[in-house]
């Protein structure tokens, strides 16, 4: 079984840097998109992997079943002429380099010094102590998430009502 | 399912720095949008791999990950509407061009 | 040698088991697909009193097997302009959730792929997973009536997503565990959950009608609107395997639904031989298969916004009623499960009566608005 | 009586609002009949507190009103004080005021701002009365800057033409230099005795160090000199004549230039402590005193001979007030309140009479013309020159006796000489107005008698003037005033210098010298022309001008003082202009630069934010990295 886990592991994590990558230097944004909702779906299963199965599933039910969806839904209102290769860099794009690369090698430092080898799997599913833990100790943010997704839900509706000539 | 903790850290770092990547570098804002998604995606992948390495002491790690769910949605809805308002104004997403808060 | 379920050591048993999971999902999906097309054209034929198909080999048996050869044999078609990958890649995006859903379904009392502890929620996921397959079918062909039907369906799949959640939310509330094989259980003999929360079975039934584009609310594929929705460019093959996945995806929503709400497996003679179960689980399956086929030669098709008012402005407020009924009621009586039967029957009732009253009022200020209008 | 003392101030304030609200458009010549009403109301009532405190054992009472301001220990409430000092103020003043009023309902009848005159003059009185009656400084000063505002609104009466307001300001702004002393004098008094109550202040007079006490009376005598003429502030007076002779015989003459020999004569305690004080009030008043009386040997002009009377008048009353008499000082301001104001209201009805001809030199032989102002300008004139049974006489010549008995006998020569001077320039006034030909016979042709309203005050006048002086000052040193008047002032000891009655019998023997003396000086001149007057004139020659250019005064504080204050303001303005608009300009600029410095961080890309919070977190894990790794942690 051990194999198989590593496996498995080495597989989603190919996976999910691929397609991040994808992402990112997609030439086409439907592609993007799409190679978006994959990396969703290699973290579920690397959700699985750790024995979080509850989250796996809200993962893929609101990442890949909404948020990509919507996401595809803005890319299909938006123009995606597809430009040559080097052109939808933008501007900065050198001076980004010039920040983004030494936090991410002090973090890559810090993360792959991180030794703790032992096994991160979970002992049983995870729905029982998230259920408790979210109506239990943290419901009142759960309210306020409710009321924040309503916010943002009413803003986004207005934000983007055409108002009827 | 002996994988180290290690390796999740690692591999939600590298998702991490691919996002931030993405949100400095693409041009186009939907684009951006998606590498946020990424930025929020990798520190999810962070949290339920520490909440289920200490399962054992408190189990209640992930409950910030469904945090992370509603701002996540909540933040696409925004971002795209966002979007395609100031789409609708000048027809372009382009982030470079969209200059019009100039100071 | 510890003996397991007919006497079968557990550790080959747990393999074994989905193998067999595997192979009734298939013969599920591809015989089923088969015969539920038979069926459909012969019970729409007979309800608007035709024959339907009664050359092709005794009653028109063969009728379908001709179809599969037909569309077998069609040339593969694929428009230059379309998007290459996802054009090839939407149906099966749109087909593999559909199978994937069988893995947790319990056909007999210790026959059932992988007893999932989220069996439900897995079912969901898998639910909403489809939309992603159907929008870059629509986006892929390329052609403006198969994105807007794509979308269109999206819409629909998505905002009926949440009413049919709510009222599986409701079962749960009641059984208490989200794994199949545990609601299945919880239900022996007479006690069905239908006798308990009717309201959330009507919900659910219609909200899977709305999931699997099915008649009323057929409208992304319907010939009468955008041509045929995001199946436009599809032809042959992949046409087929959106139409297994469809048929597919009417077998998995009932049965849920004889699993949540009629009992499983469960009936004369089960706890004898427990391979009965599976008999009583397809017949009861295949119910509500005809039911669908029925209800698909009988009610017309809805208006996109009289479907999306319909969702959200009916059931979501619905399910919600009854969801907050009976954990209230829960909450009251922990012990008993009649009040919640008893408000949920009440709940049904007035649905029932209602809908006819406000469908009255609504023709009434139409009618008032074009005498105004006219005049 | 004395409880409700307050109604006396409260008729006035009635009558001004009255006449201030409705007197323009409805009252018109009613507004003389109600402040004239007001005022002899309180005239009656100030009679009565004075009976009841003459009666009452002389001890004085404090009638509180409310409490004004109390913040902290700093309390000051609006209380009279009543007691045989301000009782006789108050009869003083109330009586002249309503003598005056009742004179200028005749005399101001022909003039449009009819209704304004008698609104301010009914304030005046208010004023001056809150002054007289307040039990503390702060009060008081009240009343002493009410006063002097109504003095500028009266001098500056016609303001149709430039000189009264000029004279106005000029007025206003000598007494607010007076008052700045005042207002020191209160500060530092509550500083030191932390309360302004005068009780509560005289009570502890001790407690002050000698400095203090110098510098709290030496402010409160640089307010007195503004406020009451002195010397070194003495030129607005003869400047106020602008305003109409009303005013200038009840401000300037009777009430207001009294407020200063007042505010002395209520400190007495703190003058008496602070040694050296006294003498200087003493050498103030005696030279303003020959000071004035030579200016005003040559004066032309009426009502500028009284004025300078005025000022030595005063001068005469802090020599009192330096050689430590103030029961006479309070005497002498009485009468001369009396024979001065009759003065001025004669040479009112004079240039009533003449169609407002003020030169002495067009005037002449109007004796036959105005008998009734003749008479009692005569009397008055004669109570001027200290003639015995007039009242002058009796003040007078006690000031100088105190002066002598007081052991200064440089006070008392000067004291004696002054009083030659104004007889001689009593008589030269007098002879140049009513004896002689007259000079101009178209003006001694329409002259005629003023009307009744305007004669019976100087009639009333001339009874007090003549009986004052021996009712209430007959045995010298021991006459009714001094016992009246005496416990106010005297306290622990002070000397009561057994005097035999022959010193003070020559001493008034030598004063009646000096009068007399004077005006035989006088007649001689003018009328046997012995030393012609104009060829005295010539023959003093430079002396002469100087006296006629008043020394000079006036130029010498225009060029000196108000040039050089011009100078300092123009520096002050250049200060202002450079360096503090400078700097608030500066900062102005500089939040200008800073702002289009940092507009340019605003390109309006999204990106580039994105990137700022990149590097923001950049810094944090240099930071922290630093820190983790002990860099900053030596």
């Amino acid at each position: 079984m051990d194999i198989f886990g590593a496996a498995f592991f080495a597989l989603l994590t190919i996976g999910t840097i691929g397609a991040g990558v994808g992402v990112v230097l997609a030439n086409r944004i439907t592609t993007s998109a799409l190679l978006m909702a994959f990396t969703f779906l290699n973290v579920a299963g690397m959700f699985v992997l750790l024995g979080a199965e509850t989250v796996a599933m809200f993962q893929v039910l609101i990442y890949v079943g909404a948020i990509t969806v919507l996401i595809l839904y803005g890319v299909m209102f938006t123009p995606q002429s597809p430009r040559p290769y080097g052109l939808f860099f933008q501007t900065q794009k050198y001076w980004a380099a010039l920040f983004v690369v030494p936090i991410a090698i002090f973090v890559a430092v810090v993360a792959f010094e991180f030794r703790d080898s032992a096994a991160a799997g979970g002992s049983g599913g995870d729905l029982v102590p998230l259920a408790t833990s979210i109506f239990g100790d943290f419901a009142f943010p759960f309210e306020v998430a409710s009321v924040l997704l309503l916010a943002a839900m009413v803003g986004a509706i207005v934000l983007v009502k055409r108002d009827e000539e | 399912m002996a994988v180290p903790l290690g390796a999740f850290i690692a591999v939600s770092a590298v998702l991490f720095f691919i996002g931030t990547a993405g949100v400095l570098v693409r041009r186009n804002a939907v684009v951006i949008l998606m590498s946020v998604e990424l930025m929020l995606n990798a520190t999810n992948l962070a949290l339920v791999a520490f909440s289920r390495r200490f399962a054992s002491i408190d189990e209640r790690g992930s409950v910030f990950v469904v945090f992370i769910f509603v701002v996540a949605a909540a933040e696409v809805a925004v971002g795209l509407a966002i979007i395609l308002s100031a789409y609708r104004n000048r027809p372009t997403v382009d982030v470079d061009e969209i200059r019009q808060m100039k100071g | 040698m510890p003996v397991g379920p007919f006497g079968i050591d557990p550790t080959i048993w747990a393999p074994l088991r989905l193998v067999i999971a595997v192979l009734l999902g298939v013969a599920l999906v591809f015989n089923g697909a088969l015969a539920q097309i038979y069926l459909e054209r012969k019970i729409q034929a007979i309800i608007q009193d035709r024959l339907g198909p009664i050359h092709t080999g005794p009653w028109g048996l063969l009728q379908t097997f001709a179809d599969a050869i037909k569309l077998l044999g069609k040339e593969d078609i694929r428009a230059r302009l379309t998007d290459k990958w996802f054009f090839l890649a939407a149906p099966s995006i749109v087909f593999s959730p559909m199978l994937a859903s069988y893995v947790v379904i319990p056909f007999a009392p210790d026959i059932v792929g992988a007893d999932l502890s989220v069996g439900l929620l897995y079912l969901t996921t898998l639910g909403s997973m489809t939309v992603l397959g159907i929008v870059i079918a629509g986006w892929a062909s390329n052609n403006k009536y198969s994105l807007i039907g794509g979308l269109r369906s999206a819409g629909q799949l998505i905002s009926y997503e949440v009413p049919q959640i709510l009222s599986l939310v409701t079962v749960v509330l009641v059984v208490g565990t989200l794994s199949m094989v545990g609601i299945a259980e919880s239900q022996p003999g007479w006690q069905m959950n239908f006798l308990i929360l009717p309201l959330a079975f009507v919900t659910y039934f219609i909200a899977g009608l709305a999931e699997t584009n099915r008649n009323p609310f057929d409208l992304p594929e319907a010939e009468s609107e955008l041509v045929a929705g995001f199946l436009t460019e599809y032809s042959g093959m992949r046409w087929a395997i959106f139409f297994l996945a469809e048929y597919g995806e009417v077998t998995v929503v009932s049965a849920i639904v004889t699993t949540l709400w009629f009992g499983a497996w469960h009936g004369p003679f089960v706890e004898v031989f427990p391979l009965l179960g599976v008999l009583w689980f397809t017949l009861k399956t295949y119910f509500f298969v005809l039911v669908f086929m029925w209800i698909r030669a009988t009610l017309p098709r809805l208006r996109i916004d009289q479907l999306m008012s319909l969702c959200w402005k009916v059931l979501i407020p619905l399910t919600l009623a009854n969801l907050t009924i009976t954990a209230v009621l829960l909450l009251a009586f922990p012990t008993t499960v009649v009040p919640v039967a008893i408000a949920n029957w009440i709940l049904l009732a007035l649905f029932v009566l209602a809908l006819p009253y406000f469908q009255r009022r609504r023709l009434v200020a139409l009618r008032e608005r074009l005498r105004t209008a006219a005049a | 009586m004395i409880q409700n003392v307050w109604v006396i101030p409260a008729l006035p304030l009635a009558a001004f609002l009255i006449n201030g609200l409705f007197g323009r458009r409805w009252l018109h010549r009613w507004t003389g009949i109600i402040a004239s009403a007001a005022v002899g109301l309180s005239a009656l009532l100030a009679i009565g507190v004075f009976f009841e405190v003459q009666g009452g054992g002389h001890e004085s009472t404090t009638v509180t009103l409310y409490e004004w301001i109390g913040v902290g220990d700093f309390h000051v409430s609006v209380a009279a004080l009543v007691d045989p000092l301000s009782s006789v103020m108050l009869l003083v003043v109330t009586v002249v005021s309503f003598l005056i009023f009742v004179y200028s309902n005749a005399y101001m009848e022909h003039d449009h701002g009819f209704y304004r005159f008698f609104t301010w003059l009914s304030l005046f009185v208010f004023a001056m009365l809150i002054l007289v009656m307040a039990d503390n400084y702060l009060l008081m000063f009240v009343g002493w800057e009410g006063v002097g505002l109504c003095s500028y609104l009266l001098i500056g009466f016609w303001f149709e033409r430039p000189e009264p307001y000029v004279a106005a300001k000029k007025a206003f702004v000598m007494n607010r230099i007076g008052d700045w002393g005042y207002t020191i004098g209160m500060i530092t008094t509550f500083l030191v005795f932390g309360s302004m109550q005068f009780t509560e202040v005289f009570e502890h007079v001790d407690i002050a160090t000698e400095a203090n006490l110098t510098l709290i009376c030496l402010a409160f005598f640089l307010g007195a000199t503004g406020k009451s003429a002195q010397l070194p502030l003495h030129s607005w007076l003869p400047d106020a004549m602008e305003g109409p002779t009303p005013v200038s015989a009840l401000i300037h003459a009777a009430t207001m230039v009294t407020a200063g020999v007042y505010l002395v004569a209520r400190s007495m305690p703190l003058f008496e402590a602070a040694g050296p004080s006294l003498a200087v009030v003493g050498a103030v008043g005696a030279v303003t005193a020959i000071f004035a009386a030579t200016i005003a040997l040559v004066q032309f002009d009426i009502k500028r001979v009284m004025a300078y009377s005025t000022v030595s008048q005063l001068g005469y009353m802090f020599l009192a007030l330096g050689v430590g008499a103030p029961v006479a000082a309070i005497f002498h301001l009485a009468t001369h309140a009396f024979f001065k104001a009759l003065l001025f209201l004669g040479s009112g009805s004079v240039i009533h009479g003449l169609g407002g001809e003020q030169d002495m030199r067009k005037m002449g032989g109007l004796r036959r013309k105005l008998p009734v102002t003749y008479w009692t300008m005569l009397l008055a004139g004669g109570a001027l020159a200290a003639l015995p049974p007039l009242a002058g006489f009796w003040s007078k010549d006690e000031i100088v006796a105190a002066a002598f008995l007081g052991g200064y006998p440089v006070l008392w020569a000067i004291g004696i000489l002054t009083a030659v001077l104004t007889a001689f320039y009593v008589t030269r006034a007098m002879w140049l107005t009513f004896h002689g030909e007259p000079r101009d016979h178209h003006l001694y042709d329409h002259a005629h008698e003023s009307p009744a309203v305007m004669t019976l005050p100087l009639i009333a006048l001339a009874v007090g003037t003549a009986v004052l002086g021996i009712a209430i000052g007959f045995p010298p040193e021991a006459g009714f005033i001094h016992r009246f008047l005496g416990p106010v002032f005297e306290h622990e000891g002070a000397a009561e210098h057994a005097v035999e009655a022959a010193t003070i019998i020559t001493l008034a023997a030598v004063s009646v010298a000096a009068g007399v003396l004077g005006i035989l000086v006088g007649l001689s001149m003018y009328v046997r022309h012995r030393p012609d007057p104009a060829a005295v004139s010539r023959a003093a020659g430079p002396f002469y001008r100087l006296l006629v250019n008043k020394y000079f005064v006036d130029e010498l504080y225009d060029r000196r003082i108000v040039d050089a204050l011009r100078a300092a303001f123009g520096a002050m303005w250049a200060f202002d202009i450079h360096i503090i608009d400078g700097l608030a300009n500066r900062l102005g600029w500089l939040a200008a630069v800073g702002g289009s410095g940092l507009r340019r961080a605003q390109t309006g890309i999204v990106g580039n934010y994105a990137l700022t919070i990149v590097a923001g977190l950049l810094v944090i894990l240099v930071a922290y990295g630093g820190y983790a790794a002990g860099i900053f942690t030596r």
